[in-house]
């Protein structure tokens, strides 16, 4: 059943190549998966969702398996179905490039589902590189600006980030002696010194996956260029696969090795908050501006992932960076998908060109609006109530008696972001769509009807966790 | 009477000459003959320790074997060496290894 | 406690939002709609006063954990709402007629229904989460209606330097949120006290310290939030808004929350606490210096509203000083006085931009009490309760502050006093200058007196400028002295505010009555001391874009530069060496083959 | 039916060929080639009717000495389908290559004379099937000298071609210079041991270790370790220059460019595989024994180190595509060696042998993939840089996805077959505790999908030069078609592989 979820997006791609009608089969094949990934998050307890295996190599043991181990695998597909379906929707292909623009999309997807639902480590890999490709190809083949330097950057990194995930993630097969990320907990307690190189293996290469400072070059660049599904799938979904990673295998697994790192985990944070918050605000392009906040967002899923470590019987922490993870991926999904219509209606991206759009594109206006306020963390809307969590989780073990120790100072620095995030995106909105209008933007159209649909269906979920969040939280249980 | 060492001493000094010649010498001829020195040299080396190592009172012929082998196998490779080596002349015009270097890098 | 009601007081306006955003911004109906909430709010309000009790849900559960949308209904939240709802009432009514021609109308009266719900979050809160949802909030609905003319260019700036300016406030608060939930484990405001005081007894040394640290902290997010020196400069330029919103959110009740917040504070932890920390000092102090430097600030004003901007700062700077003296229930009182007569001043400040076809330089109204005297009836009448002219609410108020400081003993009184002389000195030279005399332009000669929509509202807020200090008022009070009556004594401190009364309305009578223009010119005053150049200048442009610009830099450079491509060029290099080994030359192949194997048999043989 | 019938099939069928080819008169030599597939497809059904000595020890001809330097096991099997399957697809490569060689042939224009061409590798697969059974050395040496003057042949085949006969020459002298090598060195370890049959010598040191000192004590025999050692070293040259470990890979860069592209194809994988197999089968012996255990696995680890280095990064540079080629080969050597330097012997789960086998059987896949494209390139490009694959991607939108398949396959992208190989190999050599190596072959990685994709990205980000598009004749189609399902087939489900090792 899980698998259908998995391969549907496939099928629907080889239905692609075969001359099925692009658009129509990737929107029906994602607004299917939609229908089903809910159902899925919504009775993922249900033991009929982990049955599904299929032995592909008898010893070593790999199975092609797919399950919940918990909650948050739900939630992860649950992302990438909303998404993908917001993005196939919002998506508008170049002039007979739509076999590639869409397969692409849906093969992304397809990666994505499977790296979350896999339970086999092999799989959770493999899944994961499958969605990289199309992200590499559609770039260099359809993206704009500098997309040939943009890509090749993309693909050297996520590439070289792979590969030292792929050294740490077989050394830690090779100590567990299984691949089933069930069972690698059985194999007893892994020695510290393994541990801690595991666990540097594993910052490094899931880092380097989700834009950790210093490895974070390759992010704006990339999503600058990248066709706007993409980009919403890239670094709404796909990104989070580092820290999924670091949550379903390094923390359960190496916890000694990650202590080991916390504190150099710490100062890499940071520098994503606060080093990449101000390369931010000096941005001068939206989509390069949104590129730079989605890799300073980054740092707060990341502070929750030190929490987690610092106190280990945290599940504050836990649940604070799903729910940043959702929440991020939906808010940042919405920001490209609606800096893509603000292209396409003013013919620019360059904050200076841009002003007043707000008279001549209300509804752009309006949701541009909610969605820059859900990235700056306003109550309401999903990402306060993961920042506000992550927070408490930070503030955890604080009692005042022994003076703030490390996690909570990087939390304090980390709050600062807040305000640098404020400052950043209140400037772009302030820069697109409020002043008097000038010549690009006093004649350019609204946002027509059909992609307000995609928008909507973001927004409405961004609201919907946001305004009471024990929807989201309940799945976690 | 020469012992195993002296013949292990002089076919080690061969196989040293072959290796210095091709090495050393630009003529591809020269080199290809080199060559066949050294193989010279591994035959004397086989002798030897066959001669050496008797079983049964006669001499091991595992190593004799296969310097016959080795002799058949070199005259083939003679064979095929020289026409390549001919070809090379008729297209170049020469013979010099340092002018065989328009792939390199 | 009814369950219902406060429930329905807290939501009513979100539906309305929501309502009004969704279906009713392309009928017409919104302002309609809006208006009607604000009604059944107020009476909703009205009906709650008296009660007490709580009430909540869970909105994020994690296992045991769980952070709570609750209410909690005692004498000061209800009093609030009275407050919040009555003023946010009277504006709605006033905007009907303000904003009568705008084309944003609707979403005008969304925001201002966005920012009921907000508010109303705020005073009924029962954890400091939730404070801090709502507070985030408020800010929020804030700069949508500061913003609401957003093709202005300084409408848009200063929404964005409003929200800004919070969020650097809020940063504070979210770390003493943090801190205050360590120190006692307890987020929900009742539960609080047990916890500090089990830290107090655990930690006998270091807690003052601590709880010193964690309730400056929470402070931050009132200096942000009420405006208060340093954080000051978002709230005249707030003035970009409409008038309306002014009155409701700039004057009276957004940026008095951060008093009430403080206020929930003192009390929830106790004010024999707050006696021993140096914290208060610190809070007094800030409320003192922000009363002073406003109050003289707004006598170089010449922006109607502007002037009333720099007052409101000056009084909250009051309240706040009230409150770091351990008597926030005088805060408490004056903010609730000042909440009426302050958007009294406002809306009657709107009634005459709007009369003059939105002009809003004093120096080129004047005469206006022919032109419109039933505003100016009630603007007088604001006036006198700012300026505290004994038996008016303002008097009680400002009264009880200054006792405070009296008893405290401390030097803040005499600035506290130099204030009382300054606010009759400015509000005279507007009153004079605004209103008396001659009119010197065409818009001001054309004036004409506005509708009963504005004059009701006006007609209403003037009686409890000039009443609610009376106990028949007062005891709607969010919170009030014990030993507070509302007899005027004759006392030092009365004395003194007298005295300074007087020479503060004859200085300014005697300097501006009959000026055409200004005859003093403080340039220090006129550039506000020099705050806002010195952020725009020195903190955003110098400090933080070029902080940007040099981080972005080495971004680029180290990062990028440096250590990727360091690395990439490195690798080539090292594969270039390689590739030199292939020269191509036949020689070299077999000197590096013979090389190889006597490496080989080294390697084999001999290690 | 005994194995070695296959082999005496395979010399037949060369043989026929090779008179048909003289006899018939033809002006095409087309067919050669495809008869020659045929009948080694035919062999290569065979291969599942062929047994060994166990299965039938009653039969005659299970008796028979030759069983003393000749095996046949599961392992022998596979590299015996290994050899004709690459032979097969070798010379299918061929038929297509026609139009090049016949440029540089005796009569520009004319076949006459190429049919040797489509034969020779038959020969080759005979040695190479030889190998993979080898138990005794001296017969070892024949069949490896059977592949290899073969090679001398196919290298400079086209004998107007500088580039060819450059090539050949210099694969001429370094070859039999690692010949020479080779032959010393099997003396040596024949003048300490006594013997030159792998499993008697295996048995000696096993005997030996009773008396762990040095000199070693073996019942008649007295084994010196430091000559053992030479002469392990010796043939270790001579077996590494095959592979192309570094530093005896001197050679492939320039024969690799040089030689026409099938038989760099044939080079890159059959002669490759040939080496590792034979490579298995001597260090067995040695590495089972405690004695030269060390000395061979810290060699092991030496040359996998420098030949992961050297291959990936001195491939970063190239614009050649047949060059990258031939540094990805000497690349790919590293990993394999890398497997072997971490030995895990035959009775742990996951054994180097079996991983090194299955490394090359994904290998052959991927690499004779590559190579159809690259030989249709040269061929209606008449070029073999990088920049000729430029555009690719709107050309021929199909041609350039299975090469980016295999491309990246190639640099072990997961659900390809190239992935599961590498992962094996990380596996192997992370059980092992070899850090140093595994951090080496981590950096070699990361340089290899470096320079895989900048082929990839020529084929789809770059804008083409010549908009006809490349076309492919049915029998390259059909190869790269078939090449490219098994990549990924593999790449998801490698069980079969794995079968058909154990």
């Amino acid at each position: 059943m899980l698998a259908l979820i998995v391969f549907l997006p496939l099928a629907a791609f080889l239905a692609i190549l075969l001359g099925s009608p692009a658009r129509l089969t990737a929107i029906g094949a994602a607004a299917l998966n939609l229908g089903l990934a809910l159902y899925a998050a919504a009775t993922w307890h249900c033991p009929c969702w982990g049955v599904f295996s299929v032995p592909v190599l008898a010893k070593p043991a790999i199975n092609l398996a797919f399950g919940f181990p918990d909650g948050m695998s739900a939630v992860m597909v649950l992302l990438t179905a909303i998404v993908t379906l917001a993005a196939v929707l919002s998506g508008k292909a170049p002039e007979g490039r739509e076999t590639l623009y869409y397969g692409s999309s849906l093969l992304l997807s397809c990666g994505a589902l499977g790296a979350f639902a896999a339970t086999d480590m092999f799989f959770f890999y493999a899944f994961h590189e499958l969605a990289l490709i199309p992200t590499f190809l559609m770039i260099g083949i359809l993206g704009r600006g500098e997309r040939r330097a943009a890509a090749w950057k993309i693909t050297i990194y996520l590439g070289l980030g792979s590969i030292v995930l792929l050294a740490g993630l077989v050394w830690l097969a090779g100590l567990t002696g299984t691949f089933d990320m069930s069972k690698m907990a059985d194999a007893g307690r892994i020695d510290p010194v393994a541990q801690k190189g595991i666990a540097g293996l594993l910052i490094v290469g899931f880092g380097t996956l989700v834009s950790l400072f210093p490895f974070h070059s390759w992010a704006a660049p990339a999503y600058a260029s990248a066709p706007a599904p993409i980009a919403m799938l890239h670094a709404g979904v796909l990104k989070k696969f580092g820290l999924y990673g670091l949550l379903r295998l390094a923390i359960p697994l190496v916890p000694d090795g990650l202590e080991a790192w916390l504190n150099p985990l710490l100062l890499l944070l940071l520098g994503n908050i606060l080093w990449v918050g101000y390369v931010t605000v000096s941005q001068k392009r939206l989509d390069l501006m949104l590129g730079n906040s989605s890799v300073m967002h980054m740092g707060y899923i990341f502070l929750a992932v030190a929490a987690l470590i610092a106190f280990p019987e945290n599940p504050l922490a836990r649940s604070a960076a799903i729910v940043l993870m959702f929440a991020h991926g939906i808010s940042i999904a919405l920001l490209f998908g609606l800096a893509d219509r603000i292209e396409r209606s003013t013919g620019s991206i360059d904050l200076a060109d841009l002003g007043g759009l707000g008279k001549s594109a209300p509804a752009l206006a309006f949701m541009f609006g909610i969605a820059a306020m859900a990235s700056i963390g306003l109550p309401g809307l999903a990402n306060f109530a993961g920042e506000v969590l992550v927070f408490l989780a930070a503030f955890k073990s604080y009692d005042g008696t022994s003076g703030l120790g490390p996690v909570q100072i990087t939390c304090i620095l980390s709050i600062w972001g807040v305000v640098i995030s404020a400052v950043y995106m209140l400037r772009a909105y302030r820069n697109i769509f409020q002043g008097p209008a000038g010549t690009l933007t006093c004649s350019a159209p609204d946002i027509t009807i059909t992609d307000r649909i995609p928008a909507l269906l973001l927004i409405v979920v961004l609201l919907a966790v946001g305004l009471y969040p024990n929807i989201l939280l309940n799945l976690l249980k | 009477m020469a012992t195993l060492n002296n013949y292990l001493l002089v076919s080690g000094l061969l196989f040293a000459i072959g290796l210095a010649g091709v090495v050393l010498r630009r003529n591809i001829i020269v080199i290809f003959m080199c060559l066949e020195l050294m193989l010279s040299a591994a035959n004397l080396t086989l002798v030897a320790f066959s001669r050496f190592h008797p079983s049964h009172g006669l001499p091991d012929s595992n190593g004799q074997v296969l310097v016959f082998f080795v002799i058949t196998v070199a005259a083939a490779e003679v064979a095929v060496g020289l026409a390549i080596i001919v070809a090379l002349f008729r297209a170049r015009q020469t013979l010099r290894s340092d002018e065989l270097n328009s792939m390199k890098g | 406690m009814n369950h219902l009601l406060p429930w329905l007081l807290l939501f009513l306006p979100l539906a309305v939002t929501a309502a009004n955003q969704l279906v009713l911004k392309r009928t017409g109906l919104a302002p309609i709609v809006s208006v009607a909430s604000a009604l059944a709010t107020f009476v909703l309000a009205v009906m709650l006063i008296g009660t007490e009790g709580t009430a909540a849900f869970a909105w994020a559960t994690i296992g045991d954990f769980h952070l709570d949308i609750g209410i909690k209904l005692d004498a000061l939240s209800t009093g609030m709402m009275l407050v919040v709802t009555g003023v946010g009432l009277a504006v709605h009514v006033f905007s009907l007629a303000y904003m009568k021609d705008d084309e944003g109308k609707a979403r005008y009266f969304t925001g201002l229904s966005m920012f009921m719900f907000s508010m109303t979050g705020i005073v009924l809160a029962d954890n400091f989460i939730m404070t801090f949802i709502f507070w985030e909030l408020v800010g929020f609905s804030s700069y949508l209606l500061i913003g609401h003319w957003y093709q202005k260019e300084s409408a848009a700036d200063a929404a964005k330097k409003a929200f800004i300016t919070n969020r650097i406030g809020d940063f504070g608060f979210m770390i003493g949120i943090l801190m205050l939930w360590g120190i006692t484990g307890h987020l929900t405001f009742d539960q609080m006290q047990p916890g500090l005081q089990a830290f107090r007894a655990a930690n006998p040394s270091i807690w003052v310290g601590v709880v010193s640290a964690t309730v400056l902290c929470i402070f931050c997010g009132a200096v942000g939030k009420s405006a208060q020196v340093p954080l000051h400069v978002w709230l005249p330029d707030a003035m970009e808004g409409p008038t309306p919103v002014s009155a409701l959110i700039h004057a009276a009740t957004m940026v008095a929350a951060g008093v009430y917040m403080l206020f929930r504070v003192q009390t929830t932890l106790g004010t024999e606490v707050f006696e021993q920390l140096p914290a208060s000092d610190v809070i007094a102090w800030t409320g003192g210096i922000t009363a002073l430097l406003a109050a003289l600030m707004a006598t170089q004003q010449d922006d109607i509203k502007r002037v009333l901007a720099y007052s409101t700062l000056s009084q909250l700077g009051y309240m706040v000083m009230a409150v770091g003296f351990v008597a926030g229930d005088a805060g408490m009182f004056h903010l609730f006085t000042h909440a009426w007569f302050k958007a009294l001043l406002f809306l009657g400040s709107g009634a005459v931009i709007y009369a003059c076809h939105h002009e809003q330089d004093i120096w080129k109204m004047g005469g206006l009490v022919k032109k419109m005297p039933l505003t100016t009836l009630t603007f007088a009448a604001g006036c006198a309760a700012l300026i505290a002219v004994p038996g008016t609410s303002g008097f009680f108020s400002k009264e009880l502050i200054l006792d405070a400081a009296h008893k405290a003993g401390s030097p803040l009184f005499w600035v506290g006093a130099l204030v009382a002389a300054l606010t009759p000195f400015y509000m005279t030279r507007l009153f004079v200058v605004a209103f008396l005399g001659k009119h010197r332009s065409e818009n001001a000669e054309h004036a004409h007196e506005v509708g009963p929509l504005m004059l009701v509202p006006l007609g209403l807020l003037a009686l409890l400028a000039l009443l609610s200090g009376y106990s028949f008022l007062n005891r709607f009070s969010p919170a009030l002295p014990e030993d507070h009556s509302d007899a005027i004594h004759l006392n030092i401190v009365s004395g003194i505010s007298l005295v300074a009364l007087i020479i503060g309305v004859l200085a300014g009578w005697l300097l501006y009555a009959g000026k055409e223009k200004d005859p003093v010119c403080i340039p220090l005053l006129r550039d506000r001391f020099k705050f806002d150049w010195f952020y725009d200048t020195i903190l955003i442009h110098y400090f933080q874009n070029f902080l940007a610009a040099v981080i972005h830099f080495f971004d680029e450079f180290l990062i990028n530069g440096l250590l990727v491509g360091g690395l990439t060029r490195c690798a080539e290099g090292v594969g270039n060496v390689f590739r030199r080994v292939q020269s191509g030359n036949l020689q070299a192949y077999a000197f590096a083959f013979g090389f190889g194997v006597i490496l080989i048999i080294y390697l084999t043989v001999f290690i | 039916m005994p194995a070695y019938y296959l082999e005496a099939l395979t010399v037949t069928l060369g043989i026929v060929l090779l008179m048909a080819e003289a006899f018939v008169p033809s002006k095409a030599k087309g067919w050669v080639g495809i008869a020659g597939a045929i009948g080694l497809a035919g062999i290569l059904g065979l291969t599942c009717l062929a047994i060994g000595p166990d299965a039938k020890p009653d039969a005659a001809w299970a008796k028979w000495p030759l069983w003393n330097f000749y095996t046949f096991d599961g392992l022998a099997r596979f590299y015996k389908i290994f050899s004709l399957l690459c032979t097969l697809l070798v010379l299918l490569m061929g038929v297509d290559y026609r139009k090049v060689l016949v440029q540089f042939t005796d009569h520009p224009g004319s076949e006459a004379g190429t049919g040797e061409y489509h034969v020779l590798p038959v020969f080759a697969c005979a040695g190479m099937m030889w190998l993979a059974s080898a138990r005794d050395l001296a017969g070892a040496f024949v069949a490896l000298e059977l592949v290899t003057i073969t090679f001398y042949i196919l290298v400079s085949y086209m004998r107007r071609n500088i580039g060819s006969l450059e090539a050949g020459v210099k694969y001429l002298i370094l070859g039999a210079l690692s010949t020479g090598f080779l032959v010393y060195g099997i003396g040596w370890i024949y003048g300490s041991t006594g013997t030159m049959n792998l499993l008697e010598i295996g048995n000696r040191l096993r005997e030996s270790v009773m008396f762990s000192s040095v000199p070693i004590i073996s019942g008649l025999f007295t084994i010196h370790q430091t000559p053992l050692l030479f002469g392990v070293a010796l043939v270790m040259v001579g077996l590494g220059f095959k592979v192309g470990a570094v530093p005896m890979q001197i050679w492939i860069p320039d024969v690799y460019q040089g030689a026409p592209t099938p038989t760099t194809a044939f080079l890159s994988v059959g002669s490759k595989a040939a080496g590792f197999i034979l490579m298995i089968r001597f260090l067995e012996p040695f590495l089972a024994s405690p004695v030269t255990r060390g000395p061979v696995l810290g060699l092991l680890g030496v040359l996998a180190c420098a030949t992961l280095l050297f291959g990936n990064l001195a491939a970063i540079a190239q614009t050649n595509f047949k060059r990258l080629l031939a540094y990805s080969s000497i690349a790919h050597a590293g990993f394999l060696l890398l497997a072997l330097a971490a030995w895990q012997p035959s009775d742990s789960e996951l054994t180097s042998t079996l991983v090194v086998s299955f490394y090359l059987a994904t290998y052959l896949l991927m690499t004779l993939g590559v190579f159809f494209v690259l030989a249709q390139v040269r061929i209606q490009r008449d070029g073999e840089n990088i920049t000729d694959f430029n555009g690719l991607g709107t050309t021929n939108p199909r041609l350039a996805l299975a090469l980016t398949v295999l491309l990246a396959a190639l640099a072990g992208v997961p659900l390809t077959a190239g992935f599961i190989g590498k992962f094996f190999v990380f596996f192997l050599a992370v059980d092992s505790h070899l850090w140093w190596p595994v951090g080496i072959a981590t950096i070699a990685a990361a340089a290899g999908f470096y320079y895989y994709f900048k082929v990839i990205r020529a084929i789809w980000w770059m804008p083409p030069a010549d908009a006809t598009p490349i076309s492919l004749p049915p029998i390259s189609a059909a190869c790269i078609a078939v090449l490219t399902t098994a990549v990924l087939l593999f790449g998801i489900w490698p069980q079969p592989i794995w079968a058909l090792l154990r």
